[in-house]
């Protein structure tokens, strides 16, 4: 069934009562060419691709609760492709364009909203490195805008320019970042691929790997053993657990991210915002709420939840940055366990067990990479080779020292 | 040559708020300091040595321990915090008592050191204080190594009056300040400098 | 007397009244009121308008759980947005206004968009507006933007300010109803340290609102007399208008809102209190929420939760209605019919979903017509009620009300329970969700636990305050036994009447109809977290209290599940709204970090200097003097003086760590990359600390005092990961090394004197007493030398490649001492020079900092790479040696200068080789820092480059796109000054 | 959440700061291919973990800290000089 007006008013007509699920809420079969673990926007996307890309629709999505419900439903919705390094830039760049097509592809408006991403600087050094940052975007293609604080001040006139620790110098604009709506994005790809035959099946828990040899040929579940001629990862949060399940170790953490929301308010930020120096990022989602977060929590964590000395950190933040929030609300909190790479980069390779693929490590990077990831991973998938926008993101990256480190702050996941 | 005049870590920042009455914080300017840590295996002995000095018992925990020359403070294992009225040889004389057991570093420029009493103390120090300062739970024999507003401190209690002193990094000074003095708020500070 | 004030009762103080004003029109009400209860008693039934179809709205509650009555109060920067009536104490000159309307209330443009309600269904937006997609942005999207949102920020800075505070107990009782004052009393009296919150302005809870007694006493004499004692304890502290929001690990945030209920703040008062309790032990006694009923047309101003209106009625003595009808499926409704009867209320009639009603609750009805087994189909009006139409065994009937009470049972307020992931269970007798599994050392009293009867809620209270008075090891002596009367609670399952011709809402804020459930069912989104996504059902502010159930409720009826099967949503922080500048506290403005002052702070001030923050310190960036036209020539001026007499600079940010101990040079040499322990007593010497990923950590000069003492700095933004460090080195890896160490950072306030008359000036600061010749005191050499009163340490090292030193005294003479070398060196020319003149010598002498020691090159990139010793171990050894970090290609360190004399040269730029394309594939590196040499005459710079080293005298480009600049630059030697470092003696 | 610091008594953990896993003990015999995993690969369990926690703010100690990855219940606190680490 195709979204459009048209359809709408026809269905309002009818009493709203013929819609069709947006997916078909699949039972697995024995078998697949593709099993894909994790119900999340890298998932789904992985599997749309698969089918869309290399007609590979012979595939499952294994999901252990209902789609979405790990991070790209429990994030700040910010997509951009503002990146400082030759091995990051291209995935994220790829997915920026990915984005700008999306609604039009899936046929589902995920409400992407090219309203700008801003950094801030606050020093001359920061304006520098912003500099550094913007200029590699431009090598890539990528639109950047070094900003000063009149220019600043001309798209954010209520922040602290002039009672502040950390004074704004300027900052760096995409001006082509945005946001997306989050959950949008995991029903958009799940009623695509649905539709192109893939299954997605939720409440099914990957328990634990089918081997032949040194070869995995399928995975055990709670609804049953399925085989498959690959078996694709993309369970950021969950990466070293479900990993552990076939031997293997990897140069992640776990660690949980919180996010906030105020009440719903009349619209006053029109963009996205990053305060690097206080911790802090926001943006007004379309509902009204300010929606913002700062950093992890800082200590390996499952518990989808964080504590409060970080929400008052957030805050002191945002209060730093824009006093003009003081008297707004923080309506809901909610936390996200991310998977930390030890560089602050992603991991999409192939694993040394064969017929095992690995999507992990997104840090906190993970839902703007949402469209790129599907698509290089499968690439990698199909191919058994890597997309050439992602040749650098490894497994043996680390060991080799060919690592990715955007922050410099060497293996110490919690300052990535 | 040039002779050089000392200045205290809060010297200029003397100011009355509010009323004033609240909460006194006078300036303990002039303290000798210093850091004393046990040499590997030689908390014992320095604990011993310490005590010895100055005619009390040290152990090696979070705890005060205080005559009519000398404070030790626990700060870490292994570790104390020695202030010593004025006297210009009292780091020299406490490295010499424990040479060879511990090393001790002169601190006593590093730190200011305030007092703090007055009828609103108590919900002054619950606005910064993190750990329970129940009288029955924090004495004047404790000590809490610990972070107020985000600026770290040492905090202890001189009497049960009760009267606390608090030291914290003397670049801080200032800062510390702001926070006293915001948090005083209605009920009034006076702080008092050289 | 307003219209709808009764003449007598209530806990109002009719002596006392107040004047506010609701949208510009002057009200008044009474001391004791709250918003909603004034407006009530001025008879006004319209307060807002929905979030998505802008209806008409009134009041619902008479508690935070208000979804409807939201208001903007205060003016101008005052303005807070989105304020829950019911929650709002009142006071003089109170100023609100209805908010999500315009132009007015009564007659709001954008309610029209109910008329395409069809079209707005669950998930509208998602399967349109994406044609053509240019329009996104630029029409849907801001149209949707400004219908949506309720209230506004005024865009000013918040006015008032917050605070912070912490207190730690033996019990800390959540919630002062009957459950938590039995607590506090009970615990209180045994001397257990006892916190009593209560989010209210009084204590009390329902005992206001009910007309029950306990003891015999009526609840709010009982109340008092609770309070009364209480206050005679030290050991109990009561928190009113303070709401607990969150459960975390170990601590329990609250809110205390200190201001926001008077007229006048009193001079440096804060607004608002943030809370970090401790406690051993919790009891909640929250109580419970009414469970409102969805049927059509049930968002009608005048249709309210029954319990409420016995509030309004009991506690305020003000009529929210003057024909009232009560609609229920509890017993507790039929106590509201009573209430407005002995208030003498026509109650038109009493409507109960159930047959089987106990003698006793229907004998509250009196003559009062009562349908049994009947539902309220629909209720008809516009912004007002004015009739409900009900459905029984009678068929239809019309009943003219002005007035509807409704009650569908009661959610007990659980959810600090769930917060930390415990989920509650269904209770099929209570037909609410109760507690289950339980945080460790929290327990749950009365309405709460689902006990609901006021003998129960005090029996709990009573044993769960022993309980933790026990615990903290002051057993109950004598336990309280408090006489109650036990009302019945029963509840019949009645969450939804189908068939109505309204809207019949779930959802009442976000305007979630019973078919936009249905429609989210039919699309599949029948997971209860699907539900909640794609309808927003339970997503308002008031966070699903008065939602959540009966869309579980509906939802499990329409895919066949009970709604145990269905599941519930996580309860998260924060437990009601709370304002964000509570959890920052003081920490805004000039004070969101603690600032860092050196002990020539005031004197760098009285010069002029303007301060750069670095880190958390300000150190002195130039000191401008008249006449100069901008940065540049103050710069130039300071690093001429140095180069040619002598200048000074505050270098006490450094950090500095003593380090003593018989295995000192043994632990330098593993913590470093290059070698300490053969360091000779008296000298310093640069060293290069890695991380153990083979990365440069930090740099920093490092100096021998004594066999077994040496005395270790590092940059000033690293202080204190290096300090961290060190110590991780020493008690995690090795342990056995006899090593002791402190920072030393504050204790030393440190200034570099620099410049071929840098001695000069040190002679005249010591006097003729000390030898600072060559020959005594070298390069590299370190001593201690007497200045007036103390000791001064001085070392002779050097930033800016002149002869320098720094001198070094105990920070309370720091002050004294940068004002001494101005005197010393007045005749030598002295000037104070800043940052920015350090970063430009040191940029001139090619050695790195900041912008290079960026935690992404190796001593290699950095030409450092001869430091590493290849005799020893040190942290980052093996994984430096690693092939890809020591490929040529890797960028390395070389120096800039532009062909055209006079192009500026600016960091940030990005290397290509000349006629390479300017694509990613041909970027070559980047420069890391650049300055004006006034020695040169022209821009210099610092970058790094694949092969640099080899590439020395080719010209390429420096491209900057982004600042508009393409300059052709040569390569040449990082050092540009004295490459053969002859001026460190001159 | 609080940390039992033993020398300092319990403390909110804003005062500490994290490493992570006590489990990997650095190599010192000059195995690159150990120190590369030492330095990255990480069991990242969820369930009970021995951690590093230094309290930066208080007694300036390294600590381990026995603590379940799922639902942060502290189980002990000890200085990390009795855990036994080597070199």
């Amino acid at each position: 069934m195709r979204y459009s007006l048209l359809s709408l008013v026809s269905h309002a007509l009818g009493g709203n009562r013929d819609w069709k699920p947006a997916w078909r809420d699949a039972t697995p079969q024995p078998s697949y060419d593709v099993i894909v673990i994790g119900g999340g926007g890298h998932g789904l996307s992985t599997a749309y691709y698969l089918a869309r890309d290399y007609g590979i629709a012979n595939v499952a999505v294994l999901e252990r609760g209902w789609i979405g419900g790990g991070n790209v439903g429990r994030n700040t919705t910010i997509v951009r492709s503002n990146y400082l390094l030759p091995g990051n830039i291209p995935l994220y760049e790829l997915s920026m364009q990915l984005w700008e097509g999306l609604e039009q592809d899936i046929n589902y408006n995920a409400m992407v909203s090219q309203r700008g991403v801003l950094n801030l600087y606050h020093s001359d050094g920061q304006r520098d490195a912003y500099a550094r940052r913007g200029n590699a975007m431009r090598l890539h293609g990528i639109d950047a805008e070094l900003l000063d604080k009149e220019g600043v001040r001309r798209l954010y006139p209520f922040l602290n320019f002039d009672q502040a620790r950390f004074p704004i110098q300027g900052g760096l604009l995409q001006r082509r970042g945005g946001t997306v709506r989050h959950d949008a994005v995991a029903w958009g790809y799940a009623r695509a691929a649905s539709d192109r035959g893939v299954d997605i099946v939720q409440n099914c828990a990957v328990t634990g790997f089918l081997r032949e040899g040194g070869r995995i040929t399928g995975v055990e579940t709670n609804r049953g053993a399925i085989r498959a001629k690959k078996v694709a990862m993309a369970v950021a949060g969950s990466s070293s657990e479900v990993a552990a399940m076939a031997g293997l170790r990897l140069p992640i953490e776990s660690h949980v991210l919180q996010a906030f929301v105020s009440e719903g308010l009349k619209p006053i930020i029109p963009g996205v915002i990053t305060f690097g120096a206080g911790h802090f990022y926001i943006s007004q989602s379309d509902k009204g709420g300010l929606v913002f977060g700062g950093d992890i929590d800082g200590y390996n964590s499952y518990a989808q939840r964080g504590n409060l000395p970080v929400v008052e950190d957030v805050c002191e933040g945002g209060m730093a940055l824009m006093p003009a929030i003081g008297r707004a609300r923080l309506l809901r909190s909610w936390g996200g366990v991310v998977d930390m790479s030890m560089d602050g980069s992603p991991i999409i390779d192939r694993t040394p067990m064969d017929g095992l693929y690995l999507n992990a490590g997104w840090c906190y990077g993970g839902f703007k990479a949402t469209p790129g990831s599907g698509t290089v991973f499968a690439h990698l998938i199909a191919r058994d080779e890597p997309h050439p926008a992602a040749t650098a993101l490894t497994l043996d990256r680390f060991a080799q020292g060919r690592v990715i480190d955007e922050k410099g702050q060497g293996a110490q996941p919690n300052l990535h | 040559m040039a002779d050089l005049v000392h200045r205290g870590g809060y010297a200029g920042l003397g100011r009355r708020v509010g009323s004033g009455d609240g909460v006194l914080a006078v300036e303990r300017a002039g303290l000798a300091a210093a850091t004393v840590i046990a040499r590997r295996g030689k908390a014992g002995e320095t604990a011993a040595r310490l005590g010895s000095r100055f005619g009390f018992a040290v152990v090696d925990g979070p705890k005060r321990a205080v005559s009519a020359v000398a404070t030790v403070l626990g700060t870490g294992p292994g570790t104390w915090f020695v202030f010593g009225e004025e006297d210009p040889g009292f780091v020299a004389g406490l490295r010499a008592a424990l040479a060879g057991v511990a090393a001790v570093v002169d601190q006593s420029d590093g730190q200011a050191v305030l007092h703090l009493s007055g009828a609103r103390l108590p919900e002054l120090l619950e606005k910064g204080v993190r750990i329970d300062l129940d009288p029955a739970r924090f004495t004047p024999a404790d000590v809490a190594v610990t972070a107020i507003a985000h600026i770290g401190v040492t905090l202890w209690k001189i009497d049960a009056v009760p009267t606390f002193a608090v030291a914290l990094p003397r670049s801080y000074a200032a800062s510390f300040r702001h926070w006293l003095e915001t948090s005083a708020g209605p009920a009034g500070l006076t702080v008092m400098s050289d | 007397m307003s219209v709808n004030r009764l003449a007598t009762g209530g806990l109002v103080d009719r002596q006392t009244p107040i004047g506010f004003s609701f949208d510009g029109r002057p009200l008044t009400g009474l001391a004791g009121d709250t918003l909603a209860s004034a407006l009530v008693a001025n008879g006004i039934g319209l307060v807002g308008r929905s979030f998505k179809y802008h209806r008409p709205r009134g009041i619902v509650s008479a508690g935070p759980e208000e979804p409807n009555a939201l208001v903007e109060k205060g003016r101008g920067a005052y303005r807070e947005p989105n304020t829950r009536a019911t929650t709002i104490e009142l006071y003089p000159g109170l100023d609100v206004a209805s908010q999500n309307r315009w132009p007015s209330l009564r007659f709001d443009v954008q309610a029209i968009g109910q008329l395409a309600s069809p079209l707005l269904g669950a998930g509208f937006y998602y399967k349109t507006f994406m044609w053509p997609a240019a329009l996104w942005e630029r029409l849907y999207e801001p149209a949707i933007r400004h219908a949506a949102g309720l209230g506004r920020l005024s865009g000013a800075p918040d006015p008032d300010t917050y605070e912070k505070a912490y207190a730690f107990c033996d019990l800390l009782v959540i919630g002062a109803g009957p459950a938590g004052l039995a607590a506090a009393l009970t615990a209180g009296r045994t001397g257990a340290r006892v916190i009593l919150l209560e989010q209210d302005f009084a204590l009390g809870g329902r005992l206001l609102s009910d007309t029950v007694e306990i003891d015999g006493m009526p609840g709010p004499v009982w109340v008092r007399e609770a309070e009364a004692e209480l206050a005679t304890f030290d050991n109990v502290r009561i928190l009113t208008r303070t709401a607990a929001f969150g459960l975390y690990d170990g601590e329990i945030g609250a809110v205390e809102r200190l201001t926001d209920h008077l007229a006048v703040t009193p001079a440096g008062m804060p607004r608002q209190r943030l809370w970090t309790l401790v406690a051993v032990q919790t009891v909640l006694a929250a109580g419970a929420i009414e469970r409102p009923i969805v049927f059509g047309g049930n968002d009608r101003p005048g249709i309210m939760l029954a319990a409420a209106m016995r509030t309004y009625l009991q506690r305020f003595a003000a009529l929210p209605g003057r024909r009232v009808a009560v609609f229920t499926a509890t017993d507790d409704g039929w106590r509201t019919a009573e209430a407005f009867a002995s208030a003498g209320v026509p109650v038109a009639a009493v409507i109960d979903a159930r047959r089987d009603i106990a003698a006793s609750v229907r004998a509250l009805a009196g003559d009062v017509p009562v349908f049994l087994g009947a539902r309220v189909l629909d209720a008809i009006g516009g912004q007002s009620l004015s009739a409900i139409e009900v459905i029984g065994d009678h068929g239809r009937r019309r009943i003219a009300v002005d007035g509807l009470a409704v009650s569908g049972g009661f959610n007990p307020d659980i959810a600090m329970t769930t917060h930390l992931g415990h989920k509650p269970r269904w209770s099929d007798a209570s037909l609410a969700f109760v507690p289950d599994a339980m945080p460790a050392n929290l327990a749950v009293a009365g309405a709460a636990a689902g006990r609901f009867t006021l003998a129960e809620a005090l029996a709990d209270g009573a044993r769960l305050g022993a309980a933790a008075a026990g615990a903290a090891g002051k057993p109950v002596v004598a336990a309280p036994a408090w006489r109650a009367s036990d009302e019945t609670f029963a509840v019949g399952p009645l969450f939804h009447v189908e068939g109505g011709r309204g809207k019949a809402f779930v959802d009442l804020q976000n305007d979630v109809t019973d078919k936009d459930v249905a429609q989210s069912v039919r699309e599949g989104f029948v997971s209860v977290e699907h539900l909640k996504r794609y309808t927003t059902l339970g997503m308002a502010t008031d966070q699903g209290r008065t939602s959540s159930v009966n869309g579980l409720a509906i939802l499990a009826r329409l895919t066949g599940r009970t709604i145990p099967e269905t599941g519930s949503t996580r309860a998260r922080p924060p437990h009601g709204p709370v304002a964000i500048g509570a959890f920052a506290g003081l920490h805004t403005g000039t004070h969101f970090k603690p600032t860092r002052l050196t002990a020539s702070h005031g004197w760098a001030k009285e010069q002029g200097a303007v301060f750069v923050e670095t880190g958390q310190w300000l150190r002195a960036q130039w000191f401008p003097r008249a006449g100069e036209r901008d940065w540049l020539e103050s710069v130039t001026r300071e690093v001429d003086a140095v180069r040619s007499g002598v200048g000074i600079c505050d270098v006490s940010t450094l950090g500095k760590i003593a380090l003593s101990g018989p295995d000192v040079g043994a632990f330098l040499d593993r913590v470093y990359c290059n070698t300490f322990s053969t360091l000779p007593v008296g000298k310093a010497r640069y060293g290069l600390m890695l991380r153990e990923d083979g990365f440069v950590m930090d740099d920093g000069t490092t100096a021998r005092l004594g066999e077994d003492d040496y005395v270790l700095s590092t940059t000033t933004v690293n202080a204190g990961k290096v300090m961290q460090h060190l110590a991780f080195c020493h008690q995690v890896l090795w342990p056995d090394l006899d090593v002791q160490m402190v920072s030393v950072t504050e204790q030393w306030a440190q200034f570099a004197v620099a410049g071929p008359r840098s001695r000069a000036l040190l002679q005249q600061l010591f006097g003729p007493a000390a030898d600072l010749s060559d020959a005594a005191f070298p390069y590299l050499a370190c001593g201690t030398f007497p200045l007036g009163a103390t000791m001064a340490r001085l070392f002779r090292i050097s930033f800016s490649g002149e002869r320098a030193y720094e001198i070094a005294v105990p920070a309370g003479y720091g002050d004294a001492l940068i004002r001494a070398l101005m005197v010393a060196g007045r005749d030598l020319g002295v000037t104070p020079y800043g940052t920015e003149a350090l970063a430009v010598m040191r940029i001139e002498k090619g050695h790195v900092a900041g912008a290079e020691l960026n935690g992404q090159t190796v001593a290699r990139d950095l030409g450092l790479g001869r430091m590493m010793s290849r005799k020893k171990d040190y942290v980052g050894r093996l994984m430096a040696e690693r092939e890809a970090l020591n490929d040529p290609s890797r960028p390395t360190l070389v120096g800039l200068q532009p062909t055209v004399p006079g192009v500026r040269l600016r960091a940030g730029a990005h290397f290509l080789s000349l006629g390479a394309p300017a694509t990613a594939a041909s970027d070559e590196g980047y420069m890391t820092a650049t300055a004006f040499s006034p020695a040169l005459g022209h821009w210099i710079g610092l970058g790094l480059l694949a092969r640099g080293p080899e590439r020395i005298g080719e010209q390429i480009r420096a491209y900057d796109p982004i600042r508009g600049g393409d300059v052709v630059v040569e390569v040449v030697n990082p050092v540009f000054i004295d490459p053969e470092g002859t001026r460190v003696h001159g | 959440m609080r940390i039992p610091c033993p020398y300092c008594g319990p403390r909110d953990s804003s005062e500490f700061a994290y490493h992570g896993d006590a489990a990997p003990r650095r190599p010192a015999d000059g195995d690159a291919a150990a120190m590369a995993t030492y330095v990255y690969l990480r069991d990242n369990p969820a369930g009970p973990m021995e951690e590093l926690w230094y309290h930066a703010y208080g007694c300036r100690s390294w600590l381990v800290v026995c603590r379940d990855t799922r639902d942060h219940t502290i189980t002990g606190a000890k200085p990390v000089a009795t855990h036994g680490a080597t070199a």
